[in-house]
């Protein structure tokens, strides 16, 4: 493993997460969440099934509704004003899981389409900022190839670089890694770094402990709704308090 | 052979319509009642000796012939009118008339029409399938006067439109109008115009081909016209046929003298058989279609010769 | 080397036939097509035998003879005089028209209830639910009667409308809704009609062309116009304008009652419209369950990421979701149109006049040419369901996504 | 590490913090009503177009239906009873009520009969629809058609006695040898059961024991005919369509083709045709001695129909199967008469049971286009017989209701099940 | 990792591969494959994605048909006579990526299918057996149940057991736990290592290189259908001869 990445981390609060609380039905996902996250902060998520990880970052761009609690994302409350939700969504980006690209557009118009049409950026510009991501996501060759044409790995490329064409400030990732093949979470891990790197502002729910020794400086872990614990990557993996980090992280690391 | 089928099966298959009251249509409790199905019940009764030895199949005016062509009935009696091209080109047999007809038209009252040449522009409504479009058509273009028609399957369902207003004018055999307006809630609203348009013999028929049973059937009939001509009835045909009598043709035809019903490979009471299951020809036309029922069809042509109509059975000897 | 060319080139043994994967298939091959061809030499056997039996052949020379029976709707000029053939042709040409016509209301049907069905409104969800499973769950054949009985027993007969005091009245003085059909204002072309005709057409190429200048806009400039109002502004004005100053080059001629009927108009027979609004209310519940099925088939995830790319949902719909959802949507679609086509041919119900109730009931019944005329109907409606199963594979293949 | 941000690190939770019930704007009637009635002002609109549009329907029926006669003799007396009200006559239902069901011609002292067999056949379609229940009462599904048949038409009990245990010889025969080879364990099945048919068929011809009036086909009729054609005509047509799928699949080109050829000319011809060709044709195609009895031609042409579309179902079935259950089964070494019976067919099956299903309800409406050739289903007893008499002359509505509630019941049923089926699928196959 | 696994190698042939070729329409996915295997010995197959690992052993248990070149199966000649093809099925058993049980029958049921109807053993003595085999890869218990109700580690643990019902002489792995959860990986590699222990005949197609290095007596290198390199672990692994394998062993131990 390389070593850890140098950090960037300011005083500007970049998301402001205060006692936030979500029910489906009559379902508690998420109990009284209080997170603060820092301009140029990585952290990483983590925590067993079914916690609430995806629900928590899902809340931060309103792709879900809070009931309780407030957010706000670079000076914008979140509320169900959609001037606001706009702005926010503009302002964060998000890869999934499954990447999401959309299968009847090239790379290229996946890449433009958002910008083109929210930011009203002229083709010509948005294509050339899209060539840029592409580069830096090493694609640029498949531009014109559809998504079912890629490889996994290769299509959640792509799905970073739709999201930085927005350029958002911010980046959620949810899980970006665990539906590739082994060869090709590194290639997606390498990207996510290079992107550390610059100090993009990320939260990012994975179990992929090397990048979070590596990248992240802060280390969450959830479970039935709530934080249970967080802290630096070294004390986090080396001294777990609670119990069930204690578990959780010998499960994971164990094999 | 068909005769050997139908002893065969036990039951003659008889092609009737599909209802049209007076000729063939079952009653509330499903049994099949009518000038047509007595014919059939007739010819069931001579060749079984059990006029109830029937399977009625109703069949439309498209149905019917593909029905016998195919083999599905053993005789049609459906109100069928004989023409050329049924006798020789669909390959059929018509082994007599039941029943002289011709085409009418029948209209509302208040539609104020008298005449079928006032029918200028009219919508009428027509079986298909039948000789009475093919005349339809020729009619009103000889007259040169334009019309709609309106194709319907069943006579109900002419009836229906008829009734709803759908069809100016409805069009069929004279007889079939009668026994169509006679089943409507106020038959005097409604008139039958004076215009025949057409010959309608109508009679029964078998396929072409099995002369020996197309002789059955023709001569079943022949046996309920003759048996009304020399007064044999249902009532004293039991009396009749016990002992010979002093009438030679009667004997004959009765099997109390000589015996015709082999030559047909019948019993000798066939024809004894055929009159006692429903009467003879007048018998079955009062009862269907007569003056007394609520059709009213007057004898007209279908009188006997004797008393100038044109029903004329030939001599059985 | 094995299965090609094996070195130890064993002679062929018969076990061989059932054992080796070579000669098995061409065993098991030459079965069926033994069984096959003797099925078929059976049946045609028979089918001679029985022919000849009752003195009956087959023979297409009927097509050519005078038909000598009247159609009450027709595209094409046709009388009592014209042949059989030009009667089938009648009725294909009305096969075809009641398809065509029900093919696009049913899908004008089911896209709306399909789209409603996915609607936020719970009654309005519930109540396009209730269409679709009372339609779907009754058969076709019950509507296309219950609709001609409607037509038939509920409007009011065109003499209705005569008297002093008619029962019924015309709707506007022009149109009138009768039992026997439904009478409309034609249009009468006088000189210069063509110029407002075409100033329509051009319009309509005109509403095109500025949505795609203004999509071109957006995407040189990322000015983003107006689209709605212009369009419907660029629909009308120009078309009025120059009527008005042709001096109104196109007349309509009203249905006015003379007569048994009305005359004049355009007559849309009541069999007509019974076949046409009941296939197309009955297949529009299928189609409503197509397309509801084809937006739900794009998965939430797509809608989610452009919603996370800040598209807002009238967008999402338009340029994400039903891009997708019609690749879903229109293969059973077109198969639901096939439906109609075949399920026309219920026709004779209501006495309309398409291919199975010409060639397939009239002229069969009155030339008793049976085996003839049904033959060339299946012909008939093969050939179509081949034609549409052919723009099916095109369409397929034309939107197939791309993949490794 | 450098500026990490002291406060927000090192938090650990020491207590858990306990689930609490949602606030009430998440839940409750009010939201209900706001989140599902009004969310927005054009929806609203919606909403009251749709209450607007639902009066117009029940305002126009309710009182007709409501106010409906149930005992009349005649539309005539009907009208009598209404003095120019308007409302329904339901008594024509009341009075045909047995030829709505039965048909004109079936005897009325043995309605008994066809009700049992309606009444038995949901114990036999149980075990079939619901896999739950105890797999022993298949045995009675195979017993239902036999006791059906005599139940329906009568005549000896031998008959479909013998017709049992020959299909009964036959099973055991094909069990015992089909460990063996398929094609031994086939033939031999087939043998024996015909042996069984010939042998039976000699030694009982005449015998006439536990016989039951008999009754002709033409004499069935109404819904039950609707019913009785659906039924079988399903049932037939799936192990038809079985074959026809594995044909369509098969890497045998004639064979393949065969079966292509014949699913897309059925597919493509409208049903009606068909029974045309049953009505008219077919009869041309046997031997000239023997006319086969119009329901059995109607219900082999039916049956073709539904086994095309089924077979169409049951590739789709064996499409979904992963390829990796074919080559599981090869690599196990299982040839393919085994794979397809033990491997593939129980799953392809199960999967298609839903789209069967549908193809089901589909051909159990398409039933009524019988009445179009002449017989007598419920359909064409309304449009033939029951309006076609001078006392119900007129009653379109009453009848055609009726005709499409019982439609509606049964077919809403059907669909209902598969959708509970495919429900049940979903959660069952992971 | 454990001590290396002691080899039990003998000097009979179990399969024997000669000049293998196999096409897939024009394309040629197996060029001139020699390979022979001792009973007893225990192969990994490694190589980038498409080089044609499956295709190799799908060949030798006729899944895919070869179209040049002869291979023999423990003295039986592939060809395409049925009985041969029969016979060499009942010696090979063969493990899938994704297990492929049969969903529809019971964890027993999909153990004594095959016995009963292949090798037509009474139902008895094959459920015997098939516990026997449970038993070895620690699920007896499991017996019951349905595939779908067990974990993907269980699943694949029931795969090997099935194959074993057959008592093949030669077991065929298809990357058997790259489909697995990483926690579930180790249940199934300790099954492999100690049937391999039992001195099962064993290729292998896997990217577990701690397998590798622990199990296997030989480990081929697989590319664009050509066996590239073959050695003994110890030696594969330190001084990889081509580059092509220095670059894959590069990528595949790198992250
Ligand atoms: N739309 C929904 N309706 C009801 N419950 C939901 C919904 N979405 C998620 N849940 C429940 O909320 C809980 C948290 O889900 P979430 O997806 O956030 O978990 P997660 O931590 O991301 O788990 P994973 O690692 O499996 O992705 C789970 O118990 C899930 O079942
Ligand atoms: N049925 C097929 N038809 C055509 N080409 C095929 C087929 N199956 C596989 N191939 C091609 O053959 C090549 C070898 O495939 P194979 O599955 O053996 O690779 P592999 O080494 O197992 O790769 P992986 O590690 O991805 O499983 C690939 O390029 C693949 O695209
Ligand atoms: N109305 C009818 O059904 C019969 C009409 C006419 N007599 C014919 O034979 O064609
Ligand atoms: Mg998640
Ligand atoms: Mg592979």
């Amino acid at each position: 493993m390389t070593e850890a990445v140098e950090m960037k981390v300011s005083d500007e609060i970049a998301i402001s997460i205060q006692n936030m609380n979500k029910w489906y039905g009559t379902f508690h996902v998420l109990r009284d969440i209080d997170l603060t996250v820092y301009r140029g902060e990585r952290i990483v998520i983590c925590g067993p099934s079914g916690s609430g990880k995806s629900t928590l970052i899902r809340c931060i761009n309103a792709l879900e509704e809070h009931q309780k609690g407030r957010i706000e994302v670079d000076g914008t409350m979140l509320s169900s004003d959609i001037k606001n939700i706009d702005k926010i969504r503009r302002e964060v980006g998000m890869v999934f899981q499954h990447f999401n690209l959309f299968p009847h557009l090239t790379i290229l118009e996946n890449c433009t389409l958002a910008p083109i049409w929210v930011r009203k950026i002229p083709k010509k510009t948005a294509e050339e900022t899209a060539m840029h991501f592409l580069k830096k996501v090493k694609i640029p060759e498949q531009a014109d190839k559809y998504p079912g044409q890629l490889s996994g790995g290769q299509q959640q490329r792509v799905a970073i670089a739709r999201s930085l064409c927005m350029r958002p400030r911010i980046m959620l990732f949810d899980e970006p890694t665990s539906a590739l093949d082994p060869e090709m979470i590194k290639e997606v891990l390498d990207t996510m770094i290079e992107l550390a790197e610059e100090g993009m502002t990320m939260l990012c729910v994975t179990h992929e402990m090397g990048f979070a020794r590596q990248v992240a400086n802060r280390v969450i872990f959830m479970d039935e709704g709530q934080i249970v614990e967080q802290n630096e990557p070294e004390e986090f993996f080396k001294n777990p308090k609670s119990p069930r980090t204690k578990l959780f992280l010998s499960q994971i690391l164990g094999h | 052979a068909t005769l050997d089928d139908v002893k065969a099966r036990g039951k003659l298959n008889c092609g009737v319509t599909t209802g049209l009251v007076g000729f063939a249509a079952p009653d509330a409790n499903g049994n099949w009642e009518g000038f047509d199905v007595a014919v059939c019940r007739a010819v069931a009764a001579a060749v079984l000796g059990d006029p109830n030895a029937v399977e009625f199949v109703p069949t439309t005016g498209k149905t019917r012939f593909t029905a016998l062509a195919s083999g599905e009935i053993d005789m049609l009696a459906r109100n069928t009118t004989w023409t050329f091209s049924r006798d020789t080109d669909l390959k059929f047999d018509f082994v007599g008339i039941n029943y002289y007809d011709g085409q009418g038209f029948i209209v509302p009252k208040a539609l104020g029409v008298t005449s079928a040449k006032d029918l200028d522009g009219a919508t009428v409504c027509i079986q298909t399938g039948t000789t009475t479009e093919l005349n339809l058509a020729d009619y009103f273009r000889a007259n040169n006067i334009s019309y709609e028609p309106v194709p319907i399957e069943t006579n109900a369902e002419g009836q229906q439109q008829y009734l709803a207003g759908a069809c100016d004018a409805y069009t069929t055999d004279a007889s079939g109008l009668a026994a169509t307006r006679a089943t409507f809630e106020t038959p005097s609203d409604h008139v039958i115009l004076p215009e025949i348009i057409s010959k309608e013999p109508l009679g029964p028929l078998v396929r072409h081909g099995d002369n020996d049973w197309g002789d059955i059937v023709m001569w079943t009939l022949n046996a309920l016209i003759a048996a009304e001509e020399y007064g044999v009835t249902s009532a004293n045909v039991e009396e009749l046929s016990a002992a010979a009598g002093d009438n030679p043709e009667v004997n004959r035809l009765l099997g109390t003298e000589d015996n015709l019903g082999a030559m047909i490979g019948l019993d000798a009471t066939w024809a004894k058989d055929a009159i006692a299951a429903g009467g003879n020809y007048g018998e079955i036309f009062e009862k269907n279609i007569g003056e007394s029922t609520p059709i009213g069809l007057a004898r007209g042509l279908n009188a006997q010769w004797t008393e100038g109509g044109l029903l004329y059975a030939p001599p059985f000897r | 080397m094995t299965t090609l060319s094996d070195p130890t080139q064993e002679s062929f043994r018969l076990s061989m036939l059932l054992n080796d994967t070579r000669y098995r298939s061409i065993t098991f091959q030459a079965i069926a097509l033994i069984l096959l061809v003797a099925a078929i030499w059976y049946l045609m056997s028979n089918l001679f035998a029985n022919l000849e039996e009752q003195g009956l052949n087959i023979s297409y020379s009927f097509l050519g003879s005078t038909a000598g029976y009247d159609i009450n709707q027709t595209l094409i000029p046709y009388s009592s005089q014209s042949t059989n053939l030009r009667a089938a042709f009648v009725g294909v040409l009305n096969t075809l028209l009641v398809a065509v016509l029900a093919c696009v209301m049913a899908t004008i049907f089911g896209v709306i209830a399909g789209v409603l069905r996915l609607s936020n409104n719970w009654l309005v969800r519930k109540l396009m639910a209730v269409y679709v499973e009372i339609f779907r769950n009754i058969p076709v054949l019950i509507w296309i009667l219950i609709i001609y009985f409607i037509m038939t027993a509920a409007m009011p007969a065109p003499s209705a409308f005569r008297g002093d005091e008619p029962a019924a009245s015309m709707i506007l003085g022009s149109f009138a809704f009768t039992n026997r059909g439904v009478y409309i204002p034609s249009p009468v072309l006088e000189p210069g009609w063509m110029i407002v005709v075409a100033t329509f057409v051009a319009s309509i190429i005109g509403i095109v062309a500025y949505r795609r200048y203004s999509t071109k806009l957006l995407y040189d400039t990322g000015r983003l116009l107006p689209r709605f109002w212009p369009s419907v502004a660029i629909f009308f004005i120009p078309t009025l304008l120059v009527f008005f100053l042709m001096g109104r080059p196109i007349s309509l001629d009203y249905p006015a009652l003379a007569g048994f009927n009305f005359r004049g108009g355009l007559q849309i027979g009541a069999p007509l419209i019974a076949l046409w609004f009941a296939l197309s209310i009955y297949t529009g519940a299928f189609i409503a369950e197509n397309v509801r099925a084809g937006i739900q088939a794009v998965s939430r995830g797509q809608s989610e990421a452009a919603a996370a790319l800040g598209l807002r949902p009238g967008r999402i719909m338009n340029l994400v979701v039903l891009p997708q959802a019609l690749r879903v949507i229109i293969p059973p679609l077109i198969s639901q149109y096939l439906n109609i086509t075949k399920n026309s041919s219920l026709a004779i119900l209501v006495g309309y006049a398409d291919i199975t109730a010409t060639l397939g009931g009239i002229t069969l019944n009155q030339t008793g040419r049976a085996i003839e005329c049904v033959l060339l109907l299946m012909l008939f409606y093969l050939t179509i369901s081949l034609i549409i199963s052919l723009i099916l594979n095109v369409y397929n293949s034309a939107v197939r996504l791309r993949e490794r | 590490m450098s500026d990490t941000h002291a406060e927000s690190v090192a938090f650990v939770r020491e207590t858990a913090i306990p689930p609490a019930l949602p606030p009430a704007t998440v839940s409750g009637p009010v939201k209900w009503m706001r989140d599902n009635l009004f969310p927005t002002w054009a929806n609203g609109l919606l909403t009251v177009a749709a209450l607007y549009i639902i009066y117009l329907i029940l305002s126009s029926s309710l009182p007709w239906l409501l106010g409906g006669i149930w005992n009349a003799e005649s539309l005539a007396q009907c009208r009598e009873i209404l003095q120019g009200n308007s409302a329904a006559c339901f008594a024509v239902l009341s009075e045909r009520w047995n030829q709505l069901l039965f048909g004109f011609k079936y005897p009325p002292e043995l309605y008994w009969r066809p009700t049992l067999a309606f009444v038995l056949l949901f114990i036999a379609a149980a075990p079939v629809l619901f896999f739950d229940l105890p797999r022993k009462l298949l045995i009675f599904t195979g017993i239902y058609p036999f006791l059906a048949y005599w139940l329906i038409w009568g005549g000896t009990i031998l008959t479909p006695l013998i017709a049992l245990l020959g299909v009964v010889v036959g099973y055991l025969v094909f069990n015992r040898f089909v460990k063996g080879s398929f094609a031994a364990g086939m033939f031999g099945g087939v043998a024996a059961a015909l042996v069984v048919w010939i042998l039976g068929g000699m030694v009982f011809s005449g015998a006439d024991l536990f016989s039951l009036r008999s009754v002709s086909s033409r004499d069935l009729g109404g819904f039950m005919l609707n019913m009785m054609l659906g039924i079988t005509c399903v049932s037939l047509s799936v192990p038809i369509g079985i074959a026809l799928a594995l044909g369509r699949q098969s890497d045998l080109p004639i064979v393949k083709y065969i079966c292509v050829v014949f699913i897309e000319f059925i597919r493509g011809v409208p049903l009606i045709t068909l029974l045309f060709v049953a009505s008219v044709m077919l009869s041309y195609f046997f031997p000239p001695e023997r006319t086969v009895d119009l329901f059995l031609r109607v219900v082999i042409m039916i049956t073709m129909f539904s086994s095309a579309y089924i077979a169409e179902v049951i590739r789709g079935g064996l499409a979904a199967l992963p390829k990796g259950q074919y080559e599981a089964a090869d690599s196990l070494g299982l040839d393919y008469p085994q794979a397809m019976r033990l491997i593939i067919l129980p799953q392809a099956l199960k999967i298609s049971i839903p789209g069967i299903v549908n193809i089901a309800v589909g051909l159990f409406k398409d039933t009524t286009l019988v009445s179009v050739i002449t017989l007598f289903d419920i359909v064409g007893m309304i449009r033939g017989p029951i309006l076609a008499s001078t006392d119900w002359n007129g009653v379109y509505w009453e009848l055609f209701m009726f005709a499409s509630v019982l439609f509606f019941i049964v077919c809403y049923s059907i669909s209902q099940y598969s959708q509970w089926l495919e429900r049940r699928l979903a959660t069952d196959h992971r």
